[in-house]
C-alpha cells in the first residue's frame, strides 16, 4: 500500500477514522454526546467533501478502487445528502427521545460504504461497499427501537435488503465464474464478443440486486413501508444518499463492465424503468400518508433516472447524474417541510395535515409548491431539466416506447403532486404548524433556490456531470 | 485392483482403525471417570467408588449396564424427535473430534491439513446438542439451563479461538502433526543452546498466559466445575439434562467426558508437545510416543479433576465477566504482542 | 479434487462408526429396559408443582446479545486463521493490515464495554 | 438597438415580483402597494415593448433583436442557447400580451381582495412566461416558457376561482400537460435530427417525411389542446367559468393564442409535408368546432361559458385559416387571433363588471341592463358585434380573411364555416338581447350602477381598438405580411422538395 | 462418476432457489427467513469456491471469506432488529409484520 494509494483513498480513510473517533467521543461523553457528535460529523462530512473535490484521478488497491470524475461527482452528492440528513434530524430525534450519538455515526459509516460503492472497480469492492452501507442503514431504519413501526420498517428493510444482497451476490458469482475475473475492466474484456447464457443470468441477478437498492419495480415492495415506518429523518436519509450511491454503482458496473452486452441489459433496464415510472405514478395517487407518497414518488423518479441509463451512452449517464443531483435537492427540500409538520409537539404526516398551509405559512407553502411542481417536471423548475436530459439521451438512441411511456406517466405523476398543492392552497386551513427550526428552514431555502434557479446557471451542474459521464464513457 | 480391494483399503481399514480408536477411547474414559471421582473423593477424604471390582475398577461398566437397563422416559410435552436427537448429536460430535487428533507420530484416523480448524469447528457445534435438549424438553429448568450453557460455551469459545491463533502464529500450520513438530524442533531450548531440552520448546512456556487462558476456557467450554453453572444444583437442578434418563442421559455424560478428553488432548498437542518426549535424549526417547501422549493427557486431566475439587463455583455474572472482560481483551492483546514479536524478530515460520 | 476429498473419507467413516455406537446406546434401553410410563412420570419436572405456564418463555435479551457478540468475534477469528498461518508470506503489509483490523475490532469492543453490553447484573 | 430589449421586456415583470416580495407593512398597505406596483410594472413593460414595435423592420423576414447567450452548454447534439428574437409573426403577440396585462391588473383591482400580493405575483410571472413564449428563438426555451405558464395559471384558477375551481384547475393543468409532453418528445427528436435547438436552424432543416408525420402529430397534440380544438376543448369552458375575470381574459386573450402561434411557428414551416397531409383532418376538426361549439354556445345558461364556447368556435377559424396554407388564410388567422385576444378579453371584462355587482353569471339573472347601465350596454354592444364579425369591427377582418383563404383551398370547408358565422351572430345577439334589452324586471338589478371610472378606463381603449382595427387593419397585416409570405413560400418549396 | 463444475453449480442453484422460495413462501416465522438468507449466501459461496477451483484463481475464495464475514454481521444485525421488533410486537410470525400496508 503505497502513499499514492493512501492519497487516492484519503477521503474514505479520513471519513472512517473520523467515524471511529466520533464513536469513541460519543461513548465516552455519554449521555450528552449527541449534540457534539452531530456537529462534528457534519464538519467531518464537509471536510471529506472538500477532500473529494480536491482528489485526483487514480486507482488504488490493485485497481479495485478507482477515483475519477464520476466518483467525485456522485460522492459529493452523497455527502451532501448525508450531511443534510444529519442536520435535519436533531429536532425530530430530540422530540422523540432518540437523540443517540450512534445515529450520526451510523450515517457516517453508511456514507463510507456509499463512497466505496461509488469508487468500486471490481465485484468485491462493490459488495463490501454495498454491505457496509446496507448494514448501517438497517440499523438506522430501526433506530427508534421502542417504536413498533420503526422496528417493523427495519425488519422489512433488512429482510428484503438481505435478499437483494443475496441475489446480487449470486449474480456476481456467476459473472465471476463465466468471465473469470471480478474486475470491471477485466469483465468487459472477457464479455467482448460472445455473451453466454451464464453471464446473462449473472447480469440479470446483479441488476435485480441493485434494482432492490434503488427500489425500482419489481423490487420496490419494501420502499413504501420503510419510508412510512422509519422515523422521518431516517426517511430523509433513505430518500437521498443511498439512492444516489446505488444508482451510481449501477451505472458504473453496467457501463464499464458490460458495454458489449448492451443488447442484453438494455431490455432489462428499459423494462424496469417503464415499470417503475408507471407504478410510481399510479400507486402514489391513492396515498394519504405523505411519507408513503414520497416513497412511490421516489420509485417513479428512479424509473426516470434509469431512462438515462437505458440509453447506455455518455449523454445518458450525464442525464442520470443530473437527475440524481436535482432529485436530491428536491427530495431534501420536501422532507424539510415534512419534518416541520409539527403541531403541539407532535409530528403529523398525513397529506391532509397540510391543508391551507398557504394562508398560515405562505413561504413554506410556496417553497413546497415549487418543489412539487419541480417533482412533477414542470419547466422552468429543475425537475423538468432532470427529465429533459435523460429523455434526450433515450430519444437519441431511438428508445421511443420508453420515452413516450415515460412522459405519459409523468403526467399521471403530476396529478398527485398537484394534489398536495391543492391541499395547501385550495383547501380550508387546518391548524398551524409550529415554526420551522432554523436548520430546516435553511435546508428548505437552499433546496428551493437550487430547484427554482437551476436554469439561471445550469452548467454549474451539467458541466461537472458531463465531465463525470465522460470519465466513465467517452462521449460520442 | 478390483473395486472390492479398493473398498477394503479405502473403507475397511479406516473403519477398523476407527473401531479400535473408539473402543480405546471409551475404555480410557471409563477409567478417567473413575479417576475423576477418586480424586475428588480423595480431596474430600472419602474413598470414592470401591465396591464394584477391586478398588471399584469396574464401577463405570456397572454404571453403563445400569443405564442401559433403566427405563427411558420421554416427557409428555417434549418434541420426541429432537429430544432423542440431542444426546445423540452431543455424543457423536464429541467423538468426531478425535478423528484428527494425533495420539502419536502419524497415528490418527485422518491426517487432514486443516486439523485444528476441524476440531475448533466440531467443538463449536457441541452447543447444538445443549440447545436442542433444552428446547425439546419443554420444561423450565432445562430451558434456562440450556440458554446459560450455550451462552457460556460461546463466550469462551472466542477466547479459545484467539489462543489458537497465537499458537498458529508460532507454528505456521493448521495441521496438528505439524504443530507438534514445530514445538519439537525450534524454540527456547535451541536458543539457549540446549536443543535436547525440548520441554522448553513447547508452547506452554513462551505462551504461558495463553496456556492458562486456554486451560480455564477449556473448563468453561466443557461445563466443568467451577463453571458448571448450567447444572448448578441449587438453581437449575441438573441443567439441561433434567428430563433425561437412561442411555440418553448417558450419552450426554459420555459426550461431556469425551469433550473433556478432547480438550485435554488439545492442550497437550498445542502447548505440551503432543507425543514428543520432554527431553530429546535416551532413555526418554525409548518410550513410545503414544505413552508420552497418554501421560500428558492424564496430567491435564488430573488438573481438571483437582480444579473441580478445589475451586468453588462461580456466579454467572462473574463467569461472563471473566470471559468477556478479562480473557477476550487479554487474548486479543496477546495476539498483537505475539504477532508483533514475531514480526520484529522475524522468527515466524 | 478427488485427492483432496480422499483425505476426508476416513473422517466420514469415523463419524459413521461413532454414530453407530451412539445409536446403539440410544436404542438399547428401548429394547431391553423395563417400561411403564404414567402421567406423573411423564410430566415436566417443576419441583413438585404442576407447570404454571409454557416452558418456552421469554428470556433475558442478554442471551441474544451474547450470541450476537459471539458471531462477530468468532468471525474475526475466522479472518485471523489464514493470516496466522501465512504470517511470513504476507509480510509487513499483512501485519499492518491485521493490526489495523484488530484496532478497529478493539474500538468496537471498547464501545460495547462502555455501553454496558458486557454487564450481567 | 444594442440593449437586449426582448429580455428586458420579458423579465421586467419579475422586477415587480421582487419589489412585491420585499413589501412590508400591514396587510392593507401591502394590498394597496401590490396593486400599484403591479400596475406600473405592467405599464412599464408595455412601454418597453413598444421599442421593438417602432424599431421593427417589417420587410425583413428574419428574426430581429436577436440575443444569443450560452445557456445549457453543449452536449454532442449542439448547444442549447438562450436565444431571443421576434419576427412579424411573433411581434403582434408580444404587444398584445403587454397591452392586455394592465387591463387585467385593473380588472382585478377591487374584485380580488384576499391574497392580493400573491395574485399579482402570479400574474406578473405569467406575463413573463407569456412574453417569453413569443420571443423564444430556441425550441427548448420556447417549451420552457410554454409549459411554465401552467404553474401560475393553475394557481390563479385554483386559488381565486369560483365554486368548482379545483376541478377546473386540475382539468386545465393535466389536459395541457398531457398534450405538451408529447411535444417534448418531438422536440427532443428534432434536436437530435437537426443537431440544434435553434428555431432559425430548425426552420431550414428538412426533416424526413416519415418523421415529419410523427413530429407533426406530437406538436398537434399539444397545440390542439392549447388552442383548443374540438374534441379536446372541454377543459376550456370549465377553466373559463371558474377563473377570476382577469384569469379568463388572459386565458382567452393570450394563452389560447399560444397554440395558434405554435402552429404557425412550428407545424407549418417545419413539417410542411405533414401539414399538407393532415390539412383535411384539421379542416374537419375546425369545421366541427365552428359549427358544433356554436350550437353548444346557444344552449348555455352561463355568460362566461357561452363566451368560452364562442372562443372555441373562433379558434376553429384560426386553424382553418392556418392550414389553408396561403397568405390570406395565415394572415387572417394571425389577425383573428389578435382581434380575438382583444375582443374576448374585453367580453370577459364586461362579464366581470356585472359579476362584481351581482355575483352571478346566470344569463337569466340579468335583463334590461340598458336602462341603468347605458355606457355598459354600449361597450358590450361593440364587443358583441366584433364577436359576431360585423364589418367595421376587428372581428370581421380576421374571419373574412380566413374564409377567403379556406375558400381557395377547399370550398366545402369555407361553405360550412360560413354557417358558423351565422350561428355566432345568433348566440351573441341573443345573449346581448337577454342581458341588455328588455325591461328591468328583476328586483335585484334595481340598484345596479353603471361603469365606474376605472371600468371606463379599462373598456374605452378596447372599444376604440376594436373599431380601429376593424376599419384600418393595416398595421397588423403589414407587420406580418413579409414574414408570412416568406413562411408560406419556404414551406411550399420544402414540401415540393420532399415530395 | 466425476464431480465437475456443473454439479456444484446445480447444487448452488438448488440451494439458492430454496432460499428465495423460503423467503417468499414462508408464512410462519421470521427466523426461517433469516435462515433462508443464509442459505442463499451459502449457495453463493459454493458457486464462488467451485468457480475458484475450476478457474485456478484464488479470487473466488477471497470473496467467499468476505461473504462469510459480512453474512455473520448481517445475521447479527438481523437478529438484533428482530429482537427489537419482538419486544414491540410480541410476535415474530410473518403475518404479524403488518402494521404498515398498502
Amino acid at each position: 500500500m503505497s502513499a499514492s494509494e493512501i492519497a487516492t483513498a484519503l477521503p474514505e480513510i479520513v471519513l472512517v477514522l473520523g467515524a471511529i473517533a466520533l464513536l469513541m467521543i460519543g461513548v465516552f461523553s455519554a449521555p450528552r454526546g449527541y449534540g457534539m457528535v452531530t456537529t462534528l460529523s457534519v464538519v467531518l462530512l464537509a471536510v471529506v467533501a472538500v477532500l473529494v473535490a480536491m482528489s485526483t484521478d487514480g486507482k488504488a488497491f490493485n485497481g479495485s478502487f478507482s477515483v475519477d470524475a464520476f466518483a467525485r461527482f456522485t460522492k459529493i452528492l452523497v455527502l451532501i445528502g448525508s450531511g443534510t440528513a444529519i442536520v435535519m434530524s436533531s429536532d425530530f430525534l430530540r422530540s422523540r427521545g432518540i437523540e443517540k450519538f450512534e445515529y450520526p455515526v451510523m450515517i457516517l459509516l453508511a456514507t463510507t460504504g456509499m463512497m466505496m460503492m461509488l469508487s468500486a472497480n471490481d465485484l468485491i469492492a462493490l459488495y463490501i461497499g454495498l454491505e457496509l452501507q446496507s448494514l448501517a442503514l438497517y440499523v438506522i431504519a430501526s433506530i427508534h427501537r421502542d417504536d413498533l413501526k420503526s422496528t417493523e420498517a427495519g425488519l422489512k428493510y433488512f429482510v428484503l435488503g438481505a435478499l437483494s444482497s443475496g441475489m446480487l451476490l449470486y449474480g456476481a458469482s456467476l459473472i465471476y465464474g463465466f468471465a473469470g475475473t471480478v474486475s470491471f475492466t477485466g469483465i468487459a474484456a472477457a464479455v467482448q464478443g460472445h455473451v453466454g447464457l451464464g453471464l446473462v443470468f449473472g447480469i440479470v441477478f446483479l441488476l435485480a440486486g441493485l434494482a432492490f437498492k434503488i427500489s425500482a419495480v419489481p423490487f420496490h415492495m419494501w420502499t413504501p413501508d420503510v419510508y412510512e415506518g422509519a422515523p422521518t429523518p431516517v426517511t430523509t436519509l433513505f430518500a437521498g444518499a443511498p439512492k444516489i450511491a446505488a444508482m451510481g454503482l449501477l451505472v458504473r458496473v453496467i457501463i464499464t463492465s458490460f458495454p458489449a452486452a448492451l443488447a442484453q441489459w438494455q431490455q432489462i433496464v428499459v423494462f424496469i424503468a417503464i415499470a417503475s415510472m408507471a407504478l410510481g405514478s399510479f400507486a402514489a395517487i391513492g396515498q394519504s400518508n405523505i411519507k408513503r407518497l414520497m416513497a412511490y414518488s421516489s420509485i417513479g423518479h428512479m424509473g426516470f433516472a434509469l431512462v438515462g441509463l437505458a440509453a447506455g451512452t455518455s449523454e445518458g449517464v450525464q442525464g442520470v447524474l443530473i437527475y440524481l443531483a436535482l432529485y436530491l435537492a428536491m427530495t431534501i427540500g420536501t422532507f424539510a417541510v415534512i419534518l416541520s409538520m409539527k403541531r403541539r409537539g407532535a409530528y403529523v404526516e398525513s397529506v391532509s395535515d397540510l391543508a391551507g398551509l398557504s394562508s398560515k405559512q405562505p413561504i413554506m407553502a410556496y417553497a413546497l409548491a415549487a418543489l412539487m411542481f419541480s417533482l412533477a417536471g414542470i419547466p422552468p423548475l429543475s425537475g423538468f431539466w432532470a427529465k429533459w436530459y435523460v429523455f434526450v439521451a433515450a430519444v437519441h438512441q431511438g428508445l421511443w416506447p420508453l420515452a413516450i411511456l415515460g412522459v405519459l406517466s409523468s403526467v399521471v405523476g403530476a396529478f398527485y403532486y398537484l394534489r398536495i398543492i391543492k391541499v395547501m392552497f385550495f383547501d380550508e386551513p387546518a391548524e398551524e404548524f409550529e415554526p420551522m427550526s432554523a436548520s430546516l428552514a435553511g435546508v428548505l431555502a437552499i433546496a428551493t433556490i437550487v430547484t427554482v434557479f437551476f436554469i439561471v446557471w445550469p452548467t454549474l451542474v451539467t458541466g461537472p456531470a458531463a465531465a463525470a459521464a465522460a470519465s466513465l464513457l467517452p462521449s460520442g | 485392483m478390483t473395486i472390492w480391494e479398493t473398498l477394503l483399503w479405502k473403507v475397511g481399514l479406516p473403519a477398523l482403525q476407527s473401531v479400535v480408536l473408539l473402543v480405546c477411547l471409551l475404555v480410557f474414559i471409563a477409567y478417567y471417570l473413575l479417576a475423576d471421582r477418586k480424586v475428588w473423593a480423595a480431596v474430600q477424604l472419602r474413598r470414592g467408588p470401591n465396591v464394584v471390582g477391586p478398588f471399584g475398577l469396574f464401577q463405570s461398566f456397572a454404571d453403563l449396564l445400569k443405564f442401559v437397563l433403566k427405563e427411558p422416559v420421554i416427557p409428555a410435552g417434549a418434541n420426541k424427535g429432537v429430544f432423542l436427537l440431542a444426546p445423540f448429536v452431543t455424543c457423536v460430535l464429541a467423538l468426531a473430534g478425535w478423528a484428527v487428533l494425533p495420539v502419536a507420530a502419524g497415528t490418527m484416523i485422518a491426517d487432514i491439513n486443516v486439523g485444528i480448524l476441524y476440531v475448533f469447528a466440531i467443538s463449536s457445534l457441541g452447543v447444538y446438542g445443549t440447545i436442542m435438549a433444552g428446547w425439546a424438553s419443554n420444561s423450565k429448568y432445562p430451558f434456562l439451563s440450556a440458554l446459560r450453557a450455550a451462552a457460556q460455551m460461546v463466550s469462551y469459545e472466542v477466547s479459545i479461538g484467539f489462543v489458537i491463533i497465537t499458537v498458529l502464529l508460532c507454528a505456521g500450520s493448521l495441521n496438528l502433526t505439524a504443530i507438534v513438530d514445530a514445538q519439537h524442533s525450534r524454540g527456547l531450548a535451541s536458543l539457549i543452546g540446549l536443543p535436547w531440552l525440548t520441554f522448553l520448546n513447547w508452547y506452554w512456556l513462551p505462551l504461558f498466559p495463553m496456556f492458562i487462558i486456554f486451560f480455564i476456557s477449556a473448563l468453561a467450554e466443557t461445563n466443568r466445575p467451577p463453571f458448571d453453572l448450567a447444572e448448578a444444583e441449587s438453581e437449575l437442578v441438573a441443567g439441561f439434562m433434567v428430563e433425561y434418563a437412561s442411555t440418553p442421559y448417558l450419552l450426554f455424560m459420555l459426550g461431556e467426558y469425551v469433550a473433556i478428553m478432547t480438550m485435554c488432548a488439545l492442550t497437550t498437542i498445542l502447548f505440551m508437545g503432543g507425543w514428543s518426549a520432554p527431553i530429546d535424549l535416551p532413555p526418554f526417547t525409548w518410550i513410545p510416543g503414544f505413552i508420552w501422549f497418554l501421560v500428558k493427557v492424564t496430567f491435564v486431566f488430573f488438573m481438571f479433576a483437582m480444579v473441580k475439587a478445589f475451586v468453588p463455583r462461580y456466579r454467572y455474572d462473574q463467569l461472563m465477566r471473566l470471559g468477556w472482560k478479562v480473557f477476550l481483551p487479554l487474548s486479543i492483546a496477546m495476539v498483537v504482542i505475539v504477532a508483533g514479536f514475531l514480526q520484529i524478530t522475524g522468527w515466524a515460520p | 479434487m478427488d485427492n483432496l476429498l480422499a483425505g476426508y473419507l476416513p473422517l466420514i467413516i469415523f463419524i459413521g462408526v461413532s454414530a453407530v455406537i451412539g445409536l446403539a446406546l440410544l436404542v438399547a434401553p428401548f429394547l431391553v429396559a423395563y417400561q411403564r410410563p404414567d402421567p406423573e412420570k411423564l410430566s415436566a419436572y417443576e419441583c413438585g408443582f404442576n407447570a404454571f405456564d409454557d416452558a418456552r418463555m421469554k428470556f433475558d435479551v442478554r442471551f441474544y446479545l451474547v450470541s450476537i457478540l459471539f458471531i462477530i468475534f468468532d468471525l474475526e477469528v475466522a479472518f485471523l486463521f489464514p493470516w496466522a498461518i501465512t504470517f511470513k508470506e504476507v509480510g509487513l503489509f499483512g501485519f499492518t493490515s491485521m493490526m489495523i483490523f484488530l484496532a478497529v475490532l478493539t474500538i468496537g469492543f471498547v464501545y460495547e464495554w462502555k455501553k454496558g453490553a458486557l454487564e450481567w447484573d | 438597438m444594442s440593449w437586449p430589449v426582448l429580455s428586458v421586456t420579458t423579465f421586467l415583470p419579475l422586477v415587480g415580483v421582487v419589489l412585491m416580495l420585499v413589501l412590508r407593512g400591514d396587510s392593507e398597505s401591502v394590498k394597496r402597494n401590490s396593486r400599484i406596483i403591479s400596475l406600473w410594472t405592467t405599464i412599464a413593460t408595455f412601454v418597453v415593448s413598444l421599442f421593438p414595435l417602432f424599431a421593427f423592420d417589417p420587410a425583413n423576414t428574419s428574426f430581429q433583436f436577436v440575443e444569443n447567450t450560452n445557456w445549457l452548454g453543449g452536449t454532442t447534439g449542439g448547444a442549447i442557447n438562450y436565444r431571443m428574437g421576434v419576427d412579424g409573426i411573433s411581434l403582434p403577440f408580444v404587444i398584445l400580451t403587454t397591452f392586455l396585462m394592465p387591463f387585467c391588473i385593473l380588472a382585478s383591482w377591487r374584485s380580488i381582495q384576499n391574497r392580493v400580493r400573491e395574485y399579482m405575483i402570479a400574474f406578473l410571472v405569467l406575463e413573463t412566461l407569456m412574453i417569453g413564449v413569443f420571443c423564444a428563438q430556441d425550441i427548448v426555451l420556447f417549451y420552457l416558457f410554454f409549459e411554465g405558464g401552467l404553474i401560475p395559471m393553475f394557481l390563479i384558477i385554483g386559488i381565486w376561482g369560483g365554486q368548482r375551481r379545483i376541478y377546473a384547475s386540475f382539468k386545465f393543468f393535466l389536459y395541457t400537460l398531457l398534450g405538451s409532453v408529447l411535444m417534448l418528445i418531438a422536440i427532443m427528436a428534432m434536436y437530435w435530427n437537426a443537431g440544434s435547438s435553434d428555431i432559425a436552424v430548425l426552420l431550414k432543416h428538412p426533416f424526413p417525411v416519415q418523421m415529419q408525420t410523427y413530429l407533426w402529430l406530437a406538436f398537434f397534440a399539444s397545440f390542439a389542446v392549447k388552442m383548443p380544438m374540438w374534441p379536446v376543448h372541454t377543459w376550456l369552458p370549465d377553466a373559463h367559468v371558474e377563473a377570476p375575470t382577469a384569469g379568463s381574459v388572459i386565458l382567452a386573450g393570450i394563452l389560447l393564442k399560444m397554440g395558434g402561434y405554435g402552429f404557425i411557428r412550428f407545424s407549418l414551416p417545419m413539417f410542411p409535408a405533414a401539414s399538407e397531409y393532415f390539412a383535411p383532418l384539421v379542416f374537419t376538426l375546425s369545421v366541427i368546432a365552428i359549427v358544433y361549439t356554436s350550437l353548444v354556445a346557444l344552449m348555455q345558461e352561463d355568460i362566461k361559458k357561452l363566451i368560452a364556447y364562442s372562443s372555441v368556435a373562433h379558434m376553429g377559424f384560426v386553424t382553418m385559416g392556418l392550414f389553408s396554407m396561403n397568405e390570406q388564410g395565415v394572415q387572417g388567422a394571425i389577425f383573428q387571433m389578435i382581434s380575438h385576444g382583444i375582443v374576448s378579453g374585453a367580453l370577459f371584462l364586461c362579464v366581470g363588471v356585472v359579476y362584481d355587482r351581482m355575483h352571478t353569471r346566470e344569463i337569466a339573472a340579468y335583463g334590461g341592463l340598458v336602462n341603468r347601465m347605458p355606457w355598459y350596454a354600449l361597450a358590450l354592444m361593440v364587443f358583441t358585434m366584433a364577436n359576431v364579425g360585423l364589418p367595421g369591427t376587428s372581428g370581421f377582418v380576421g374571419e373574412f380573411l380566413t374564409l377567403v383563404g379556406a375558400f381557395s383551398t377547399n370550398t366545402w370547408v369555407a361553405f360550412f364555416a360560413t354557417f358558423g358565422v351565422i350561428l355566432s351572430a345568433a348566440y351573441a345577439l341573443w345573449l346581448y338581447r337577454r342581458v341588455v334589452y328588455g325591461a328591468l324586471e328583476k328586483p335585484s338589478l334595481a340598484g345596479i350602477a353603471d361603469l365606474t371610472g376605472r371600468e371606463f378606463i379599462i373598456l374605452a381603449p378596447l372599444v376604440l381598438l376594436t373599431i380601429y382595427f376593424g376599419v384600418y387593419p393595416k398595421p397588423i397585416l403589414n407587420m406580418s405580411e413579409a414574414a408570412v409570405t416568406h413562411l408560406i413560400q419556404a414551406a411550399k418549396a420544402a414540401s415540393v422538395a420532399l415530395n | 462418476m466425476a464431480v465437475d463444475l456443473s454439479h456444484f453449480l446445480a447444487v448452488a442453484a438448488v440451494l439458492f432457489t430454496i432460499g428465495v422460495l423460503g423467503i417468499f413462501i414462508n408464512r410462519k416465522n421470521v427466523i426461517v427467513i433469516l435462515m433462508s438468507v443464509e442459505l442463499i449466501l451459502l449457495a453463493v459461496n459454493i458457486n464462488m469456491v467451485a468457480f475458484s477451483a475450476a478457474l485456478h484463481d484464488i479470487t473466488g475464495q477471497v470473496f467467499t471469506l468476505l461473504i462469510l464475514t459480512v453474512a455473520a454481521a448481517e445475521a447479527a444485525i438481523g437478529l438484533a432488529i428482530l429482537v427489537a421488533f419482538y419486544r414491540n410486537r410480541g410476535s415474530i410470525a410473518v403475518e404479524d409484520i403488518n402494521v404498515m400496508k398498502g
